[in-house]
């Protein structure tokens, strides 16, 4: 069967350093994909590259068959895949509603004549996707769902992750990036939230998910298979078990010589 | 809370009804004055306002007098924008019965039309394009002072006579300067002068030196300049710093003690031109500067002085005659015939102009305007540049 | 065309361009340092120009004749009291919005420069006027056909150049120097390597703020003539001067104020009609430029992080 | 925010309140002449606010306007009708009146651009002169019933504005800003040399005619006799009700959202799909289109269009409004036009301040209260609606 998303040689610099270095990599549906590796080792710029922010240099990306290595970000939020972003890139003024509702973008009718004469057909739009959000957001945290109409930026990290994937899930993506999702929360946060992620692809099974992380507990305890970049290569690929002992791996993160 | 919000509502209330109680005395008459206080040539509008002032002042304390006089200033920065506005203000304030207005042309234009919509008498006391009162046939406008039409043919007469035969022309843009250009050009033509280049330049420009080095490649004898003080300080001297030799032949807009100050020693031998005789040579000038400098103003009346303070006498004579009524005030001016005035006798043609022969010629001479005749360029003692 | 006019259109040119350029200078060297723009950078000049011109009055009224006694006053308290207004805005302006958005950093100097424009109008006798400036350089001047160099056109170039040649001294020969292009470089590691962050800030605008006063000044001595309008004009001209040159770079603000002035001169020579449309010429052009080269000729690199 | 989750709707009777006392302070500052009575009144006005601020009674009547603004938007015109219907006969109140209405509906169109969508415009002014000038041009010359002249004035200005669509769309940030600060100067400059435009001189303006009848005439009801304005005020007010209805509708819709997702964050924006172009095209264009119908109308009103109407710094005013009021909220955006248009022409002592005063508040405003007199509330996308 075709994998969901496939990387081939995919290469891309900055001045001299390499960032991506002829990466292979291949996403098979419904799986949860680990891509670990030091700082700076690349990965979160192949998430920049597959969503389109950054353009790859030489390589080629397909989803599900289909060419997209050239494609805008926006193109790729259409054809089926979302993220969420290492610091989190939330509009803080907004309600947490107007937050979600941006990541529905496709799903909504964005007509002039619509948006603005059409109050009615409007208003039946706005509350469906009102309870699609509300229905999206009980999964994680169902006291969030009360304060569907208050501003993000009185929320604390945990909320703001949680509403930060359900702004990515709630358009019903293919694929999911996760860029760091633990960063900046405690321990036993970061286990709530996995939990909730978990729970999240229990509603909806044919969601396939690529993970940056730096806690190994996290992937140790989500991933289906993990792949390894150092300076923008892969050193490894496998489950995490396999991974793990890899004597390249442990090099490169202890820096063992 | 509602209470309190009452309370605050009352209050306010009370306020309102206090302010709008009408308190204005019988006996007291609004009129009006529109003049350039700020801006470049805001010392022939301070002059002007002075003089108005003083009109004001005399009759307030005329013992005869059945009214006392208010007088309302208002700036009109010498833009045609700003002017409107003030006239519009002024005009629509309905206790303001008429009003003397402008030294700009540009601006007096520009506003005619708003004096005419609401009804406001005027009398122009300084403006001096024709179109203000010849443009249209508008019952509520009038003017003290002559037209730009005589000074030029005087000023092309004496240039030529002088043996001067090419001109350049630098006029400003606006109505002003673009009917100076129009008439000087007419004027110069029937004497057999020619005319090398004509560049029209914005009235609040800056730099000349494009134009200026073009002119100079013309070499002209004259330069004739159509337009108002500041930038006629800046062109003259732009000029000396191009090292362009020829005469500035100027304008009645550059009649201002501010021209010799902004250019000092740069302004000995330039000309210009003004309707009406000097204020000493005016039947009333010596009553005038009298009364004037009595007054202890901080500025000269300037050139146009004497005008404003005609003007505003007429004005006030009228609503003494006729009282405090816009329509009969514009009634009374319509048949103003050898009205005696400081500037001589007063006729308002069926335009409302007055008609005004006698033109001034001047000459910078050591600091000051000195009048033509009486100069030692006339004498022949000084020469201008480049003359036979 | 006649080769004595040519050098004539040449010599305005030089002027106005060396004016501008000087501009340009300031407005590249806060926005190195802070990537904030200095809207009231313009009406600063109008304040140095407006500073001279009182020095000027008050060395008459002291009795004191000797016109270059007064030139040397009229600059040095002009650079002076510019600079340290330009520090007080860095300081009390500028400094504490830096983490608000850019956008109000650039409302609140533009809104600072209608406060000095306005107060200039308003307070200085007589504001609304055009004043007219003091002669003091020697006028003598020379004819070759149509062109006419003047002694004092041609000390001001001069001047002008020694102080462009002095900038690039300070910038690229002295600690100082390093130091700013430390901060301008990466802000965290200047403070690392022990740079006093604010006091360079303050240093730059002063000296930014300095530069525009000696163009104000030399405007004055130019046209003999300063109003409170002239810094609007001479601000967004040095503004687009410095992003034609590309945002940051000291060569790139010089280049644009030269460039910007060609543009102009070009634009009086090649156009048929009235001089006025150099204007409209020469920013039609940088609107232009603008679409072509959103980020100026030497590039500025927008860092992103995603 | 304990009214925000509640699920009855706000009370109506503290905007009604506030709508009322407003109207009536206005007309009371409109008649007052006496300059005592007048510094009187705003120092009275200031301290009420304060106190209500403190009160919490601002928090309550800002409750009531979110839940109900319909009803009170009706009741706001039915006020705005009784303070001009007080100065029938008073030109130059009423001109005043014309005047906030038709600069709020400018800002209004800036508030499009620059509070929703984040694109920067220092060429407001630019774009009310192009209106203006479309005016005085098209009266003058054609036989374009002047109601369409509105209409095509905003076109022409929305026209205009799309030439520098390219270099906005290109530029960021402070980049942005001198492609409209230089475009304002190029316009006024070309206004200043075209001399089919009239020069520096300006243009007359001929007035506004609907169905042959002028509304340069004061108009006679039986006895009473009231001002041309009049007529005006009525044209002015129903322009500013659509203007306000067509902002709220584009705030309260997923196109809303979209702006504020641009100007928020435009790279987290285009990651969810959104067109950055097409909305900042819209922006851009639906706001100088605004600007160019109500520049119209005030050219007529005024009777007469100069290039020194519209320099940068009538722009830099039209910003100011903005940020005083508190980008993003309409009403607050109104009662800044009350502010910066009326009171320094009531206050003849500061009417030569006034760009001054307008610089220090702005300056204040930005370094103590960066989001206005009136901050914008959160989005409600149907006023009242509970879940």
């Amino acid at each position: 069967m075709t994998p969901l998303l496939e990387a081939r040689s995919l290469t891309r610099r900055f001045g001299g350093v390499v960032a991506l270095g002829q990466l292979d990599l291949e996403v098979a549906p419904n799986e949860i994909l680990g891509l670990i590796g030091p700082n700076g080792s690349g990965k979160t710029t192949f998430f920049n590259v597959v969503t389109g922010i950054y353009r790859a240099e030489a390589g080629t990306l397909s989803l599900e068959g289909n060419d997209i290595t050239r494609a805008s970000p926006r193109v790729i939020y259409h054809a089926g895949i979302s993220r969420t972003f290492q610091r989190s890139r939330l509009a803080l003024p907004l309600s947490v509603f107007d937050n979600i509702m941006i990541g529905n973008h496709k799903r909504l009718n964005q007509g002039l004549w619509f948006n603005l004469m059409k109050r009615n057909a409007f208003k039946r739009e706005f509350e469906a996707s009102y309870r699609a959000a509300r229905a999206l957001i009980e999964v994680f945290e169902p006291w969030l769902a009360e304060r569907m109409f208050e501003p993000v930026a009185g929320m604390t990290m945990i909320d703001r992750r949680r509403i930060e994937i359900c702004r990515a899930l709630i358009s019903q993506p293919k694929l999911l990036l996760l860029d760091e999702p633990s960063a900046g929360m405690t321990h036993d946060e970061t286990k709530t939230l996995m939990d909730e992620i978990l729970q999240v692809r229990a509603h909806s099974p044919n969601l396939t998910i690529i993970i940056v992380e730096h806690e190994m507990g996290v992937i140790e305890r989500i991933t289906d298979r993990c792949v390894v970049l150092n300076f923008g290569l892969k050193i490894a690929e496998g489950p995490y078990r396999q991974v793990a002992a890899d004597p390249q791996v442990q090099e490169a993160y202890l820096g063992v010589a | 809370m509602t209470n309190a919000l009452r309370a605050a509502a009352a209050i306010l209330a009370a306020i309102w009804f206090v302010a709008v109680v009408p308190a204005e005395a019988r006996d007291k008459v609004k009129v009006g004055f529109i003049g350039p206080l700020t801006g470049g040539v805001s010392a022939n509008g301070l002059g002007g306002r002075n003089s108005a002032d003083l009109a004001v002042r005399l009759r307030n304390a005329d013992a005869k007098a059945k009214y006392e006089y208010e007088l309302v200033v208002l700036d009109d920065e010498c833009k045609p924008n700003v002017a409107v506005q003030a006239a519009t203000k002024m005009a629509a304030e309905k206790d303001i019965i008429a009003a003397a207005t402008h030294y700009c042309s540009s601006t007096a234009i520009a506003t005619v039309d708003v004096y005419h919509k609401f009804g406001l008498p005027v009398v122009v006391w300084g403006a001096v394009l024709p179109d203000i009162t010849y443009r249209n046939k508008y019952p509520e406008v009038h003017r003290v002072n002559g037209t730009m039409i005589n000074q030029n043919e005087t000023n092309a007469e004496l240039l030529t006579r002088l043996g001067y035969k090419t001109f350049a022309v630098i006029h400003d843009t606006t109505d002003y300067g673009k009917g100076h250009n129009e008439y000087f050009s007419a004027a110069l033509a029937k004497r057999g002068g020619k005319i090398v280049g004509t560049f029209g330049v914005g009235a609040d420009q800056q730099d000349f030196t494009a134009e200026l080095t073009q002119i100079k490649a013309l070499n002209p004898e004259v330069i004739y300049f159509g337009g108002l003080t500041p930038i006629g300080v800046r062109i003259r001297a732009q000029m000396d710093k191009l090292g362009i030799k020829a005469v500035f032949d100027g304008t009645s807009g550059i009649v201002s003690d501010a021209y010799i100050q902004g250019l000092g020693p740069l302004a000995e031998g330039t000309l210009a031109f003004r309707e009406g005789a000097p204020v000493e040579k005016l039947p009333g000038g010596k009553f005038f500067m009298e009364k004037y400098t009595a007054q202890k103003y901080d500025n000269p009346p300037e050139a146009y002085g004497a005008f404003a303070f005609a003007a505003m006498d007429l004005i006030l004579d009228s609503i003494e005659k006729v009282g405090p009524d816009r329509r009969k005030v514009i009634d009374d001016l319509a048949n103003v015939k050898n009205r005696d005035s400081i500037i001589g006798k007063i006729t308002f043609d069926d335009h409302g102009q007055n008609t005004v022969s006698v033109i001034t010629k001047y000459v910078v001479q050591d600091g000051k305007w000195v009048v033509w005749e009486d100069s030692e360029y006339a004498s022949g003692k000084r020469k201008l540049p480049r003359q036979k | 065309m006649d080769i004595g006019l040519l050098a004539q259109y040449i010599m305005n040119g030089l002027m106005v361009g060396m004016m501008y350029a000087l501009v340009a200078v300031g407005f590249t060297l806060f926005f190195g340092v802070l990537d904030v723009i200095q809207f009231a950078h313009g009406d600063v000049l109008t304040v140095g120009a407006f500073t001279a011109l009182m020095t000027f009055v008050g060395i008459r009224t002291a009795g004191v004749h000797s016109g270059s006694i007064a030139l040397l006053a009229m600059v040095i308290v002009a650079i002076f009291a510019t600079a340290g207004l330009g520090m007080l805005i860095a300081r009390y302006l500028v400094l504490p919005l830096r983490a608000a958005p850019a956008l109000n950093t650039l409302l609140i100097t533009l809104m600072l420069g209608t406060v000095l424009r306005e107060s200039v109008r308003l307070f200085y006798p007589q504001g609304a006027n055009p004043k007219p400036f003091p002669a003091l350089l020697p006028a003598n001047s020379i004819n070759f056909g149509n062109f006419n160099l003047r002694l004092d056109n041609a000390i001001m170039l001069a001047a002008g150049a020694a102080v462009i040649v002095g900038v690039e001294f300070l910038f690229n020969r002295t600690k100082l120097g390093l130091a700013i292009r430390a901060v301008a470089q990466d802000e965290e590691t200047a403070r690392t390597m022990g740079i006093n962050f604010v006091a360079i800030v303050l240093v730059a605008f002063a000296i930014g703020s300095g530069l525009a006063a000696f163009a104000g000044v030399m405007n004055g001595f130019y046209y003999n003539e300063i109003n409170f309008g002239m810094g609007l004009y001479l601000g967004v001209v040095g503004f687009a001067a410095a992003i034609i040159g590309g945002l940051g770079s000291i060569y790139g603000a010089i280049l644009g104020g030269f460039l910007f002035a060609a543009l102009q001169t070009i634009g009086t020579v090649a156009l048929p009609f009235a001089s006025a449309y150099k204007d409209v010429f020469a920013f039609a052009v940088i609107i232009i430029f603008m679409a072509w080269r959103p980020t100026g000729l030497i590039r500025e690199k927008i860092s992103e992080r995603v | 925010m304990s009214e925000g989750r509640e699920k009855s709707r706000a009370p109506l009777l503290p905007g009604v309140i506030a709508l009322a006392l407003a109207s009536l302070y206005l007309s009371a500052l409109l008649a007052v002449e006496k300059q005592s009575l007048i510094i009187g009144l705003l120092a009275l006005a200031v301290i009420v606010a304060l106190g209500a601020y403190w009160m919490g009674w601002l928090a309550s009547v800002s409750q009531s306007f979110a839940d109900r603004e319909n009803i009170l938007g009706a009741l706001a015109i039915v006020a705005a009708f009784a303070v001009a219907a007080y100065f029938h006969d008073d030109h130059f109140v009423l001109l005043l009146i014309v005047t906030v209405l038709l600069y709020t509906v400018a800002t209004l169109g800036l508030n499009i651009q620059f509070g929703y969508a984040g694109v920067l415009n220092f060429a407001g002014a630019s774009f009310f002169g192009i209106g203006a000038y479309t005016a005085a041009v098209l009266n003058a010359r054609t036989a374009v019933p002047p109601l369409v002249v509105l209409l095509i004035g905003g076109i022409i200005a929305a026209l205009i504005g799309s030439l520098l669509l390219l270099p906005v769309l290109r530029t960021r940030g402070h980049y942005a800003a001198l492609v409209t600060i230089a475009f304002a100067l190029l316009l006024k400059a070309f206004l200043e040399v075209s001399d089919v435009l009239g020069g520096p001189q300006g243009l007359q303006v001929k007035g506004m005619t609907v169905g042959g009848w002028s509304f340069n005439d004061n108009i006679e009801l039986g006895k009473i006799e009231l001002s041309f304005y009049m007529s005006y005020f009525v044209l002015s007010l129903a322009l500013l009700v659509c203007a306000f209805i067509l902002v709220r509708r584009l705030e309260r819709s997923w196109i809303g959202l979209n702006l504020d997702a641009l100007r928020l964050d435009e790279t987290a924006a285009s990651c969810f799909g959104l067109d950055v172009a097409r909305w900042k095209i819209t922006a851009f264009t639906l706001g100088n289109f605004l600007i160019g119908v109500a520049g119209a109308l005030f050219g007529m009103v005024g009777g007469f269009v100069a290039p020194n109407n519209y320099t940068f710094a009538d722009s830099l005013i039209l910003v100011s409004i903005l940020l005083l009021g508190g980008v993003g909220n309409p009403w607050g955006l109104a009662v800044a036009t009350v502010i910066v248009i009326v009171v320094p022409e009531k206050l003849q002592t500061i009417q030569e301040y006034r760009f001054l005063l307008y610089a220090v508040m702005v300056i204040a405003v930005l370094l103590f209260r960066p989001e206005g007199l009136l901050p914008r509330p959160l989005r409600s996308y149907f006023p009242g609606w509970r879940p």
